[in-house]
């Protein structure tokens, strides 16, 4: 049996051709799925692989597809996400960079499932290379009748659209981004309704991860039973791990669900570099909440993560050895949020500035005893406040840092030294 | 002032990005784009012209402009140098290749040199955390950069 | 709660008074020696000073108002001064708390704007009609912006009609502060 | 038709009806900012939390519709801390301006950190400056300091004026309010943005450091400035005059009417307040003849004109009197002068000022006819039907026929029509408020109250009356038309009672059925845009 899907041909600059990829076997599931297959029959088949969303919310993709209003009126879209800007993650530009056919075939399924026939990828603008990678594919992919009207002579339609983003976060977020894509600032939307039901230009739209859709010709080709048995119970399959920071060999490592964190971090990523100590793991991106050494023996999915607090979010895997100055790290990703919050909503808006500076001056030397009871209280006010999840995300990092390493931040603050062994 | 400013080539790539969105404000952010890729950033003009093209208030493209961060209301250098500065690219010692360059160009981050050729900006990450402490320069990538190789990398660029 | 009546069961029962105390005549007597000797006192100390002796002592104990003060207190509400910024204009920025608060009504404020948008407003005239003032500090309480005190411990301020009471913006400007010092000294006004 | 329980209480709504309008059902008041009933909901102040059981977090009032057996609390622990924390996060970056900010008093900032605010800062940083006290407009001046980003005005320029000068840029706390390039807020409703901004942040030039808001007192009142008939509030200083250098009507505020206004009124209705305090505002009787101009005592002029009244109908039949009114009047003033027309029997009466022009009309409020009270002066008969202006009566007077004149406010030198002939009248008499070229000539002057000095009610284009109430004192001697009337009537036979204002109502509203309106019942003062100045403390 197969152990890697997507990754199979990573770092092989032949495997991204039109050519390559249909000697695999490429583009006969989307064949399929149009000529054999109901919309019905390709969404069940994603329902058995139990697909999460892999984008961070972990929803199960196909029950999502299941939201679009039988009876509208209205032209429904397919939006690949593929904003792909949670620090640590990079798996998506793997994806473009090595695979971009088997997004593109995912593309043509997706839409088929859901009666898109207008797809948009919305692409993170300073993937512009990347983007021309992918548009490449595309075309090569139209020359070949994959794309454009009346697909392998089903009557089925499907024209795809690369849109560029300019450079904000929040537009990974899927209202923001609908916003994005209509031209205007990335600000979420008030929900409901939700984009499946009133979604691009107000119309039914669903919208997908990269990594997701690009696992979906497997899941048609092998069925859905099969995908689901590479992983753990209710967390189906593969999933592409990014593993960054302090390891040996950072990078995208394809893996079961479920996969031991200690497993990722120490055998495929080829454990801390300069042979220090493990001190804390960010497992899924930057928002999920921080682990220490001693938890790394938890298993990555979506639920065993959750059962200790944190998440599996985009997992994005940062590593953070012992001569790591947390206060240091929180402050990164603080000014990160700050730099990010789209300032829409009121506790976000001001929340996340003012988070980053007590931790600015906390590591100026300058921290007073309330401190961080004034940022835990801050994020606690965020926390659960906002239109949008960045509140969330932003106010996560700051209560999972400061709980589980209090001793650094308050010698931070008490004596201004730094507990990091350099 | 207004579109007469537009060049042939740019007037006639707006018009096919136009014709590819089922509304022309979706097209906003790639008309944008390709202005930027025209004359380096996007002056108040341009804002006023491209609100004019999609037909939409010129405040929202101002809106628009202001709220992204990749598009420029002032011009950069010509080589826009991106230093990641999040979490991972941190940890691996960004800062000290930020530091690198201010030194050797004699600019802090958000500046450009006197002469214009190099915009130093730091900014959130680049989705490249695997090459971290990762760099852009314009639309190029580079990887594991270090003080020594930003100063190779600038001294190949002048 | 006991301290009140406890107080109270005091004032209802005084102590019991001695049998010398219940005649009085001791501390008649002690009256007396008191106001005796200040008049012996007094007398000896001025034909002295006739005399050109003793100069230095005083004569009577009681202050010769005007020539002499005593030293005020520092709680003192004297006249109204402004305060002002370093560069000589007045802090106030016509918030108009101390007229709203004024019991007597007797502040008048007339806002216009200040050149500094930081700054934004400052008064255009600002009167204290001093024949109406109560002298409650409420003004000084309430300012904002300390912008205005009753620091000056001038108390002569009569005048001759009521529109003299009336003080403008640059009379209050111009009244200084009084250092505090000897509260309570008798001290001779030059 | 969901049913709910909100606090306890519970409320049946219409269906897609939200939260907070529930609550408002049961008077329940949820604080917030960016949620104004005239725009759409932007849900970004979050300061409508409420606590919804079985909701996994806090939700907003503004936008949850409601459902049925939903049950809301508005005052538990956890909504009291997302209020407290809203506020303490909005006022992190707000500078402590309360003392030169024209907002201090009816700011919704102030108001609500004292009913439902923190009291104890914990913000140690330092604020982030932003530019203060620029005009953007002509009547707008704008603080980016004070902004809280509630966007009400962006929305009221994108959806009710529909002149998109404003937005919002730049992003996160760098985020404020800006205009287009070179543009400015100059729409003819951008007064509203002023009423609707919560805090300081928006505020008028006109009314600029006049008068601190707690000093004003209010009256409700009815925008004189075109026949849409604005309900409005005349808000007036008389405690404090130096402030505002005598000035007492100091700004106009829109009064929430569903029918006629909603909660917005034009930018020249609102600031075509001036002639109330203008110095051309006439407040002594004169009495003028070849050589000289005399101030005369009320009693004299009322004796002169009845005298010249009663002199006229003698020699020459009451056909030698003419009134020339004006649909500035009040329906009551109308009334009352027509029936003491009627009495002595002077059909000669016009309202129509051949020499006004229809003005600038809009499709939202804005009318061209720039007179409150047309509409009344047509139901009430007050011209004569056979004419198609007002210019016939220049016809009778060059023919002799009209000797005597009595004009209401109509500055009749200005129509061609009556410049020739105006000099042909024995006695020409001018009632109104203020200065104009028929004042100048008239051989009588009396100065009349406007509609700030007097009750009365104004019927619009659509046949609505509605009242207006009082609000200061009228200036000098000036005295309401119908008064005036009264004074002259007595002397011809009348009861002075029959002049009085709430008999004059009731009379107009028996003798005309189309004034028995609902809308003429007292007005009541709805504060909908603002919570209210504690005027009540001072």
């Amino acid at each position: 049996m197969m152990e890697k899907i997507l990754s199979r041909h990573f770092f092989n600059a032949e495997a991204r051709k039109l050519s390559f990829y249909l000697n695999d076997g490429g583009y006969e599931a989307a064949r399929n799925a149009l000529t054999q297959m109901t919309p019905q029959q390709v969404a069940d088949q994603v329902i058995r692989s139990n697909l999460r969303g892999l984008g961070g919310a972990g929803f199960p993709a196909g029950r999502k597809w299941s939201f679009i209003p039988k009876d509208s009126p209205n032209p429904r879209y397919l939006v690949v996400n593929c904003d792909e800007s949670e620090p640590g993650t990079f798996k998506d530009r793997h994806i473009l960079e090595w695979t971009p056919h088997s997004l593109l075939e995912g593309i043509i399924i997706a839409a088929y499932a859901i009666g898109a026939s207008q797809c948009f990828i919305y692409t993170r603008g300073e993937y512009l290379h990347y983007a021309r990678m992918l548009q490449a594919a595309l075309d090569e992919a139209c020359q070949a009748g994959f794309f454009g009207k009346n697909i392998w002579g089903t009557g089925f339609d499907l024209d795809v659209l690369i849109h560029l983003g300019a450079g904000a976060y929040i537009c990974g977020e899927e209202s923001a981004l609908l916003e994005s894509l209509e031209g205007k600032k990335g600000w979420p939307r008030l929900r409901p309704p939700f984009p499946a039901v009133s979604g691009l230009f107000g119309c039914p739209t669903i919208i997908n991860n990269t990594e997701t859709l690009s696992y979906i010709p497997a899941i048609i080709r092998y069925g859905g039973s099969w995908f689901a048995g590479l992983g753990t119970p209710q967390n189906g399959g593969l999933r592409l791990y990014s593993v960054s920071g302090h390891v040996k060999n950072p990078g995208v490592y394809e893996l079961p669900l479920g996969t031991p964190l200690r497993e990722i971090i120490y055998t495929h990523a080829g454990g801390i570099r300069q042979g220090r100590k493990l001190k804390a793991v960010i497992p899924g991106g930057s928002s999920t909440p921080v682990l220490r050494a001693d938890e790394i023996d938890v298993r990555m999915d979506f639920d065993s993560l959750a059962a200790i607090g944190s998440l599996l979010g985009s997992a994005g895997i940062i590593v953070m050895d012992e001569s790591t100055c947390l206060v240091k790290a929180l402050a990164v990703l603080a000014k990160f949020y700050h730099h990010e919050s789209c300032g829409q909503c009121t506790p976000c808006r001001e929340g996340t500035g003012w988070m980053a500076r007590i931790l600015n001056r906390i590591l100026d030397g300058q921290g007073v005893r309330d401190d961080l009871e004034n940022l835990l209280r801050v994020a606690g006010n965020i926390r659960g406040t906002t239109i949008c999840a960045l509140g969330d995300a932003a106010a996560m990092p700051v209560f999972s840092f400061i709980t589980k390493f209090r001793d650094e931040f308050e010698s931070h603050v008490l004596q201004g030294r730094c507990l990091a062994s350099k | 002032m207004s579109l007469q400013s537009f060049s042939d080539r740019l007037l006639s790539e707006i018009s096919e990005i136009l014709a590819r969105y089922p509304q022309p404000r979706a097209a906003l952010l790639p008309i944008l784009h390709a202005c930027q890729r025209e004359s380096g950033y996007i002056s108040r003009d341009t804002e006023t012209a491209v609100a004019e093209l999609v037909g939409i208030p010129a405040i929202d493209v101002r809106e628009t402009v202001s709220f992204y961060s990749l598009l420029l209301d002032k011009p950069a250098g010509k080589y826009h140098l991106q230093f990641c500065t999040n979490l991972s690219c941190t940890l691996l010692g960004a800062e000290e290749s930020v530091a690198a360059a201010c030194r050797k160009l004699g600019v802090h981050p958000g500046e450009t040199t006197r002469d214009n050729r190099f915009t130093l900006t730091t900014v959130e990450c680049l989705g490249a955390c695997d090459l971290s402490p990762s760099l852009q320069v314009n639309d190029d990538y580079y990887a594991n950069m270090s003080a020594e190789k930003v100063n190779e990398l600038l001294d190949k660029l002048k | 709660m006991s301290r009140p009546k406890d107080a109270m069961n005091r004032l209802r029962d005084p102590e019991a008074l001695s049998f010398w105390q219940r005649t009085y005549v001791p501390e008649i007597l002690r009256g007396l020696k008191l106001t005796a000797a200040h008049f012996f006192r007094n007398l000896l100390i001025h034909i002295f000073h006739l005399a050109g002796l003793w100069k230095d002592r005083r004569g009577a104990e009681t202050v010769q108002y005007p020539e002499e003060v005593r030293g005020y207190s520092p709680r003192l509400r004297s006249l109204h001064r402004l305060t002002k910024r370093d560069d000589g204009s007045p802090r106030c920025v016509a918030c108009m708390m101390c007229e709203t608060i004024c019991p007597a009504r007797c502040i008048y404020i007339v806002a216009t704007e200040h050149p500094d948008p930081n700054i934004e407003k400052r008064p255009a005239s600002f009167d204290i009609d001093l024949g109406k003032c109560v002298f409650c500090g409420f003004c000084v309480e309430v300012c904002p912006e300390d912008a205005i005190r009753m620091d000056t411990h001038i108390l002569n301020f009569a005048a001759y009609s009521r529109q003299e009471m009336v003080w403008d913006i640059n009379r209050l400007l111009s009244n200084e502060p009084q250092r505090v010092e000897g509260i309570g000294e008798i001290r001779k006004v030059k | 038709m969901p049913t709910l329980t909100i606090d306890g209480q519970q409320v049946t709504v219409s269906k897609g009806a939200t939260i907070m309008q529930a609550a408002e059902a049961l008077g329940i008041y949820i604080p917030r900012y960016c949620y104004h009933p005239g725009l759409r909901v932007a849900g970004s102040c979050r300061m409508c939390l409420v606590e919804i059981e079985k909701a996994p977090k806090l939700d907003i009032a503004c936008y949850r519709q409601a459902a049925e057996g939903m049950v809301v609390h508005t005052t538990t622990e956890p909504v009291k801390l997302a209020r407290q924390s809203i506020l303490e996060f909005l006022l992190s970056n707000h500078p402590l301006d309360c003392p030169v900010c024209d907002q201090s008093g009816e700011c919704d900032l102030q108001n609500f950190y004292m009913e439902f605010g923190l009291y104890q800062s914990r913000f140690l940083e330092n604020k982030i400056k932003r530019r203060k006290a620029f005009p953007i407009g002509r009547h707008v001046m704008l603080d980016n300091e004070r902004c809280i980003l509630c966007s009400r005005c962006v929305r009221f320029c994108e959806e009710v004026s529909r002149s998109h000068e404003l937005g919002i840029v730049n992003r996160g706390d760098r985020s404020e309010i800006a205009l287009r390039e070179g543009s400015q807020l100059d729409n003819e409703y951008s007064g509203n943005v002023i009423d609707i901004c919560p805090v300081g942040a928006l505020t008028e030039r006109e009314f600029r450091f006049q008068c601190r808001v707690w000093y004003l007192n209010r009256a409700a009142s009815v925008c004189p400035g075109c026949s849409r008939g604005c309900n409005i509030e005349l808000h007036y200083n008389v405690n404090r005059p130096h402030q505002s250098g005598g000035k007492r009507v100091l700004r106009l505020k829109p009064r929430f009417n569903a029918e006629v206004n909603k909660w917005w009124m034009c930018d020249e209705g609102r600031y075509g307040f001036e002639f109330i305090d203008a110095p051309s505002r006439l407040q002594d009787f004169e009495i003028r003849t070849a050589q000289r101009t005399v101030v005369a005592s009320r009693e004299q002029a009322v004796q002169t004109l009845s005298d010249w009244i009663g002199d006229s109908i003698d020699r020459h039949g009451s056909q030698s009197l003419g009134i020339f009114l004006s649909p500035k009047l009040s329906n009551e003033d109308l009334y009352g002068i027509g029936k003491f027309a009627r009495h002595v029997g002077i059909d000669c009466l016009d309202f129509r000022n051949p020499s006004e022009r229809p003005g600038y009309q809009d499709d939202f409020l804005i009318q061209a006819d720039k007179n409150p009270n047309t509409r009344g002066c047509l139901e009430l008969g007050l011209y004569r039907r056979s004419e198609d202006s007002g210019g016939w009566m220049a016809g009778e007077i060059q023919r002799g026929k009209v000797r005597v004149l009595i004009v209401f406010l109509q500055d009749l030198a200005l129509a061609p029509e009556f410049q020739q002939v105006l000099g042909r009248l024995e006695r020409l008499v001018f009632v109104g408020s203020n200065r104009n070229g028929t004042a100048e000539i008239a051989s009588l002057v009396v100065p009349s109250a406007t509609y700030a000095e007097k009750d009365g009610s104004f019927t619009n284009f659509e046949g609505r009356a509605q009242r207006f109430e009082r609000a200061v004192v009228p200036l000098g001697s000036a005295v309401a038309e119908a008064d005036l009337v009264a004074s002259v009537a007595v002397s011809f036979g009348m009861q002075r009672e029959e002049f009085e204002r709430e008999r004059l109502l009731s009379d107009l509203r028996r003798e005309y059925p189309f004034f028995d309106q609902e809308a003429l019942n007292p007005p009541e003062l709805e504060w909908v845009y603002q919570t209210p100045i504690g005027q009540e403390r001072l």
